[in-house]
């Protein structure tokens, strides 16, 4: 054998590379021509007609106010805070719908395969009728149909004095904790951060060495133990403040509007249908010859389903998932046409209309959007790829 | 310019709203009829010598501005009150103001509530990305009292949300509040409080820049005022054009000195934007006045020798 | 130990069962031999019930078996079983995976079910392997972990279904090392398996299937020196020659 | 391999019968008949009162007064409403041409549908191609002596499908050529759609609706305006034509590479190699997942009605907020009326798809 | 016909082709032989660049081929490949397989250009498959229409990559017939193939390559009972053992 000879280098400009670089240069011509002609035509209308353009507009007074608001904000405050608002109220809509539709949906996948005809039989109902009928109307019939015909505040349904349903919300009381409330939240914060990086650690050291130290009193010390100590040394007090008919409304207390209601029983129950399929089908991937080696272990039903099968389906169930919540957060647009105050509604409806800005707002919703799909599919990706691929 | 891109279509385009009964609205036929419409319809009188021969785009409050803004519609005729930003920073020119109106609140009759004083703490509704969402949060600031908004783009779904009980209140213009009772379930328990919190000079829009095209719809609006200042209806045009004053004679063009010129239209433009659909007062009363469902007062409305403020600019 | 009386069991119209009468006595060990789709696994697996029978008895340990979930539970207790593809769970490492059944079926703590695995895992040689996962594991320590698995629960019976035959050669030697090792403690094992040696060192008896039925069965020396019936010939010297 | 004929010995008929059946999957051991009868209890509470208000205590003709003292759903309303729902604002005396554009649509699709009929590439073609140019000229008019029907008249369920089916027709080809740019070889285009696609998949479709009322407009040349609903369809056509070149793209990844060689060997260019040989068995690949995306497409129609197009869904809430019905039962009658509709769409298409997904397994196992 | 000189090529840092120098006439027959991974199959697909070389040069009927478009078109039109997998189109008929070139590349009439497809149909001897479509076909049948496809197309070379070796032995022989018999009229071949019968019988030459390089060629005969090199002697011993 001779020595190795490497290959030469190569020839830059043969003609097939330069016809490629030739169709290239014409495409991106093409593109930046046709993106010229846009901007031209667009800045030539706003210059024509002096309408005003660019981002200034997000430090000006706003002069509206919203029924929902996780941050300061009054009449007072800036667009710019007002997009903020609209952020964070979409993020919680989007929190919670998550949370109801995770839990319904694998409850859902679960009653899909029940031994149970009964229960299967409902559970196929329920997701075909689900999945078939446009958000939208959906969320129409919840807003419009349902929680538009409760009755006004003084006719309440009340249940206990401490949970009030009117056609202004729902009343729940509201624990309250004083100034240092804070410092429990934080050690919260800081107590899940540290389990889930002990437990990924562990995981990680076991997946490389066999052995791994034991991780699982991690969590009950970040969740419980660490923000408890924490309440019982800031001296904080605990009290719940119970909402109250007073003047027009009820007062006080924790009030979930009806526009989030609808969002979110919308939201929650057409994306649980589709997650029960994924979920179903997550189970149905597993390999059979693993619950066959469980019952022959004696292992009952339930415990083949927890123990076996539901941690090996997750593999399969995590990366739809991750679609199906992504579709959820884009969802929440939709809130806006039953006057939720989200994105939609408050920087490329309100917004946009009092400054006359559509070129901006459009596109700061749109960022909006992009980030949340961009940070979903990070999250997802970290936990197909960190924690889900050991076994085979 | 926009007159020529007009006479080559054929039509105006006219941007008016989703439905509100009296200004705009579909009927039963699906014709476009109302106070705003008929504005339009006395241009396209003006301009192209047939009512009929306009278009109307039905626009939400956030598509108002950018359809006229792009060019989709030529004119804006949809109660859009006129502000200073609108008129600089938006890039519009109105044209003279044909309906004087304020906001105000509408609320039950059996709430008890009498004064916008006592409306501390309750739930508004209103529309969103209007004057009436700005108007409202300053009035409740300016007197320390809190509500909580409840702002739906569509009127529809504002009124619907009001009526179904989601809200105590119900603000807009009087004009919308009035026109908005009609459509509602009982409209007999509601009651419109007696305050006026803003100035709401409702007036059709055009684009900025385009100068010829504002004049003649400025000089329409003025002609359908001066027509009903002047005593010219509809059904007598024909007859005051032949034998009516000196100042009937020049807004009908049949004197010497004809208007058309001026406005780069023939000398029967005001003639036939008045015959389409009759004056000011004409349009006021079949389609907002006592004898319509809306039973509006003219108020500040009135020609200014009736105690009004309407005023045309003089023809000549 | 176990007895079938005229089992018969179809798939659709598909007969794979015919009337199999078979007894097994505590302590001995059979093998179960004959054609790919002869209704081997069939068989045991309708043992501890993973298939149910629908015409005949089969009585295991002095209960009859059926379809009830009472019956079920006490059967499947008295029996491991070790498959073909190891089956282990492998989101689970190698303890866990041994002490899954200890701990939710028989209720053991899980310090006890600990030293129990341990225990086993000593017994198959590979105690060093105890917290991996099954996929770090070659095939022959993954089948070696499943017969521990099986055994972890102190079962009387153990049914093997061609435990060797998803393994390389030198992977097999290992496994049937382990299962020798069981059958001279006495353990009573029933084992569907194509490895003529370890029938002929191990099993009592060998019992010859095709279509269905038991077409012959014998102490092994017997049955490969001098097999009776034309198929069993056949199958013989097709097997030799691999 | 069954050698003597006993094998065929049949089963033995299991203890069948209601009972036996109930046991085995009602009444299993008592979590199993606790749950099953906290369910039916629930069943029998929700489902004769359900029937009651749909059928029952309905009103079928009549005013609101009618519906309001019956209770039931008020299926006055929506025969009432019915030529609008189904036409929007159509004008009455021109409705034929929807009913003749609507029902070559269905005379079409009906072959397509069944396996047997040959023939199918002429069809598709007709329908991609000829069939939209042909629709549209009948729905707007202004040729063959048709008057013209501004499309601020067209709506209702004819809207619905309107938009869906250029959604359908129009993602199609915007989809493929984005799946082959993604796979292309030269960079710039390769990153431009890869760009593209990610860009319009994180994004919500009501944004790009808004973008297509609202900015588009403003990116044009002045005097040149693009008709409302146009720009809407423009906007769904490339939203799910970003969707569509993710699926097609599947198909494209799973044909073998020889397929490409043996093309190329036989002296096939790109284009041909792709319009013949490979783009033909990566979409047959993928007309299940296409099928699923066009359920979508017809789900999403309803967002139009936020820019203010009457679609069936805009046009049921307008109608229901009408002050001559306004009540609770026409409220949920209006709603669960539309629902139906989209339903038994989507339904029986995501049924077919599942069916095809089955028949198209059976084909490649074989 | 073919004339290959210092040809060499990489995959990354990998030299799979080491100055290749080879001339084949018209007419002629070649076997190219040698173990797995040696480049035979690269060495074909470098004459009608579905793979590119980087050195050398390769002159095919008097056109050098390199990777540009034209010299691509001209030399692909005059040469004919046939796979180890068949690359049928499996959503066309036989015969718009046979036909899909003809008429998209070749430019010819349907009318024409079916009658050419019947013809060499009947050629590889299943005239009667015509509108079937290739997953209906048996594998012999398969690659016997993926001959015929490539004779469509009148090549001047055809060029053969393993085509048997996907096949069930009995279906070898009726392609193999198919080959010889083309063989017979004269056309050019070069065939990568382990059938030494098929070497031996029809080939004027074998080509020997291992590790890139070709390694010994010769006229079967010659090659077969009297082989060169080591590398050859060991290869040969293998390939008579199976
Ligand atoms: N779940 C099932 N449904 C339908 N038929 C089945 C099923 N399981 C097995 N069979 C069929 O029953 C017959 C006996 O199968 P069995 O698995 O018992 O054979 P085997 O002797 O173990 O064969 P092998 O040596 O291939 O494992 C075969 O014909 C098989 O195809
Ligand atoms: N596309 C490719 N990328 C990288 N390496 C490749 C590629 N194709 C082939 N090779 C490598 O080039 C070498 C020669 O491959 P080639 O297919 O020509 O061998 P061969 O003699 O035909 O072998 P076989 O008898 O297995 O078909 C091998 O080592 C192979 O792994
Ligand atoms: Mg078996
Ligand atoms: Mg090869």
């Amino acid at each position: 054998m001779t020595a190795p000879v490497l290959p030469p280098r190569q020839i830059f400009w043969t003609r097939r590379r330069v016809k490629s670089l030739v169709v290239q240069a014409v495409f991106l011509g093409g593109l930046a021509w046709l993106f010229y002609f846009l901007f031209a035509n667009t800045t030539a209308n706003l210059q024509r007609q002096g309408i005003a353009s660019g981002f200034g507009f997000l430090s000006q007074r706003a002069g509206f106010d919203v029924s929902l608001s996780f941050l300061p904000f009054t009449s007072d405050s800036s667009y710019g805070r007002a997009f903020w608002v609209a952020v964070v109220n979409a993020l919680v809509l989007s929190a919670l719908g998550i949370v109801l539709a995770t839990v319904l949906g694998f409850g859902l996948g679960l009653a899909r395969v029940s031994k149970n005809w009964l229960i299967a039989r409902l559970a196929t109902v329920y997701i075909e009728i689900f999945r078939n009928i446009p958000l939208l109307l959906q969320l129409f019939f919840w807003y419009f149909a349902i929680l538009r015909q409760l009755p006004g505040p003084k006719e309440s349904l009340v249940l206990a004095d401490l949970v009030i349903l009117n056609n202004r919300g729902l009343y729940m009381p509201r624990p309250q904790v004083d100034q240092s409330g804070w410092v429990i939240m934080v050690c919260f914060a800081a107590g899940l951060c540290m389990a889930l990086v002990m437990t990924l650690r562990a995981r990680q050291q076991r997946l490389k060495t066999g052995h791994g130290p034991k991780c699982w009193f991690w969590w009950p010390i970040g969740l419980f133990a660490l923000p408890l100590t924490a309440y019982v040394l800031s001296g904080a007090s605990l009290s719940f403040v119970i909402p109250e008919l007073r003047g027009f409304n009820y007062r006080g207390g924790m009030l979930m509007l009806p526009e989030m209601l609808a969002a979110l029983l919308g939201l929650g129950f057409y994306i649980s249908a589709a997650i029960g399929e994924i979920v179903r089908s997550g189970i149905q991937g597993v390999d059979r010859g693993q619950v066959e080696a469980a019952s022959a272990l004696g292992l009952g039903r339930r415990d083949i389903m927890r123990l076996v099968v539901l941690p090996q389906a997750m593999r399969i169930i995590i990366p739809p998932l991750a679609t199906q919540y992504l579709s959820l957060a884009k969802n929440t647009s939709l809130a806006a046409a039953i006057a939720f105050p989200e994105i939609i509604s408050i920087v490329a409806g309100t917004t946009l209309t009092q400054t006359g800005q559509a070129l901006e707002a459009i596109t700061l919703a749109m960022l909006f959007y992009m980030s949340v799909s961009l940070s979903i599919a990070a999250v997802m990706n970290f936990l197909n790829y960190r924690v889900l691929r050991h076994g085979n | 310019g926009t007159m020529d891109d007009i006479k080559a279509r054929g039509h105006i385009q006219c941007g008016v709203t989703q439905g509100v009964p009296g200004f705009s609205n579909p009927n039963d036929a699906g014709d476009w009829t109302g106070f705003d419409v008929d504005i339009c319809r006395a241009v396209a009188a003006a301009v192209l010598s047939d009512a009929d021969a306009v278009r109307y785009t039905p626009l939400s409050n956030t598509e108002r501005f950018t359809a006229l803004q792009s060019g989709e519609v030529d004119i804006l005729s949809r109660t859009t009150t006129r502000t200073l930003n609108r008129d600089t920073a938006l890039g519009l020119n109105f044209a003279p103001v044909v309906f004087y109106d304020g906001q105000g609140f509408m609320v039950r009759e059996s709430s008890g509530i009498t004064s916008a004083m006592e409306l501390d703490g309750t739930t508004v509704c209103v529309s969103a990305g209007s004057t009436s969402e700005l108007n409202v949060a300053d009035y409740f600031t300016a007197n320390n009292m809190t509500y909580e908004p409840v702002r739906f783009e569509k009127a529809d779904e504002v009124l619907a949300a009001y009526d179904a009980g989601r809200c105590d209140v119900y603000t807009s213009d009087l004009s919308g509040l009035a026109a908005r009772r009609l459509v509602m379930q009982n409209p007999a328990e509601h009651v419109m409080l007696k305050e006026t919190i803003s100035k709401e000079p409702l007036a059709p829009a055009v684009r900025h820049g385009d100068d010829a095209w504002f004049d003649i719809v400025t000089w329409t609006v003025y002609a359908l005022i001066a027509a009903e200042e002047l005593g010219v209806t509809a059904a007598n045009i024909d007859q005051m054009k032949a034998e009516g004053s000196p100042d009937v004679q020049r807004l009908l063009g049949s004197s010497e000195t004809g208007t058309g010129e001026w406005v780069g239209l023939d000398n029967d433009w005001a003639t036939r934007a008045i015959a389409a659909g009759g004056n000011y007062g004409e349009l006021w009363a079949r389609h907002l006045g006592p004898d319509t469902p809306l039973k509006l007062a003219r108020g500040l409305n009135e020609l200014y020798t009736n105690g009004g403020i309407q005023y045309a600019m003089p023809i000549k | 130990m176990i007895a079938m009386r005229g089992v018969n069991k179809w798939f659709g119209q598909m007969r794979v069962l015919a009337d199999i009468n078979l007894t097994v006595a505590e302590g001995e060990k059979l093998v179960i031999c004959g054609p790919s789709g002869s209704g081997k696994s069939t068989l045991i697996r309708c043992i501890n019930q993973l298939e149910h029978h629908q015409m005949g008895d089969i009585v295991v340990n002095g209960i009859k078996v059926d379809a009830e979930l009472k019956t079920l539970d006490l059967v499947r207790r008295d029996i491991g079983m070790v498959f073909q593809s190891f089956n282990l769970y492998p989101h689970m490492t190698v303890l866990q995976n041994l002490m899954l059944a200890q701990v939710w079926v028989q209720g053991r703590k899980r310090r006890d079910a600990e030293e129990v695995a341990r225990h086993y895992l000593d017994r198959v040689h590979i105690p060093e392997q105890a917290d991996k996962f099954p996929a770090q594991l070659s095939g022959g320590q993954q089948q070696r972990v499943a017969i521990a698995r099986a055994l972890c629960t102190k079962p009387k019976i153990m049914l093997f279904d061609e435990p060797t035959s998803a393994l390389d050669p030198e992977m097999i030697k290992e496994v049937l090392d382990v299962m020798t090792e069981l059958a001279t403690e006495g353990m009573t094992m029933i084992c569907v398996t194509h490895e003529m040696g370890f029938a002929r060192n191990v099993a009592n008896r060998v019992i010859f299937m095709d279509a269905g039925r038991i077409v012959e069965q014998g102490p092994p020396a017997e049955f490969f020196s001098n097999p009776q019936s034309d198929r069993a010939k056949l199958f013989l010297s097709q097997v030799r020659l691999n | 391999m069954a050698t003597d004929h006993t094998a065929f010995l049949p089963p033995p008929v299991v203890s069948a019968g209601p009972l036996a059946w109930m046991r085995r999957n009602l009444f299993t051991d008592w979590r199993q008949t606790a749950l099953t009868l906290i369910v039916l209890y629930a069943v029998i509470r929700g489902v004769p009162p359900l029937l009651g208000w749909l059928f029952v205590d309905a009103t079928w003709q009549g005013t609101r007064d009618d519906c309001v003292a019956n209770g039931g759903a008020c299926w006055a309303f929506v025969s009432a409403r019915w030529g609008q729902f189904i036409y929007g604002f159509y004008p009455a005396d021109e409705r034929w041409r929807v009913n003749v554009t609507f029902a070559m649509l269905a005379l079409s699709v009906v072959p397509l549908v069944l396996p047997m009929v040959r023939g199918k590439g002429w069809i598709i073609g007709f329908l991609l191609t000829l069939y939209p140019v042909l629709a549209f000229c009948l729905l707007y008019g202004g040729v063959f002596g048709l008057p013209v029907v501004e499309t601020a008249r067209w709506g209702g369920f004819m809207l619905t499908l309107v938009v869906a089916i250029t959604g359908i027709v129009g993602s199609l080809p915007i989809g493929i050529l984005l799946a082959l740019g993604r796979r292309s070889n030269m960079p710039a285009i390769r990153t431009f759609c890869t760009l593209f696609i990610e860009l319009f998949r994180a994004v919500p479709l009501i944004t790009v609706l808004f973008m297509a009322s609202v900015m588009l407009p403003l990116f044009l040349p002045t005097g040149f305006s693009l008709d409302k609903l146009l720009r809407a369809l423009i906007g769904v056509a490339v939203f799910n034509g970003a969707l569509m070149a993710e699926v097609v793209r599947g198909g494209l990844q799973a044909i073998p590479k020889g397929q490409y060689e043996a093309a190329t060997a036989a002296g096939m260019g790109y284009w041909r190699m792709m319009g013949f040989v490979i783009l033909p068995q990566a979409l047959r690949l993928v007309i299940p997942g296409l099928v699923n995306t066009w359920v979508a497409i017809i789900k999403d129609t309803t967002l139009v009605l936020i820019i203010g197009l009457f679609d069936l869904l805009g046009i049921v809430q307008a109608g229901v907020a009408d002050a001559n019905w306004l009540s609770a039962s026409v409220t949920k009658t209006g709603y669960v009326f539309a629902a139906m509709g989209f339903w038994i769409l989507c339904f029986s298409l995501s049924r077919y798809s599942m069916y095809l997904e089955r028949r198209l397994g059976l084909g490649a196992s074989r």
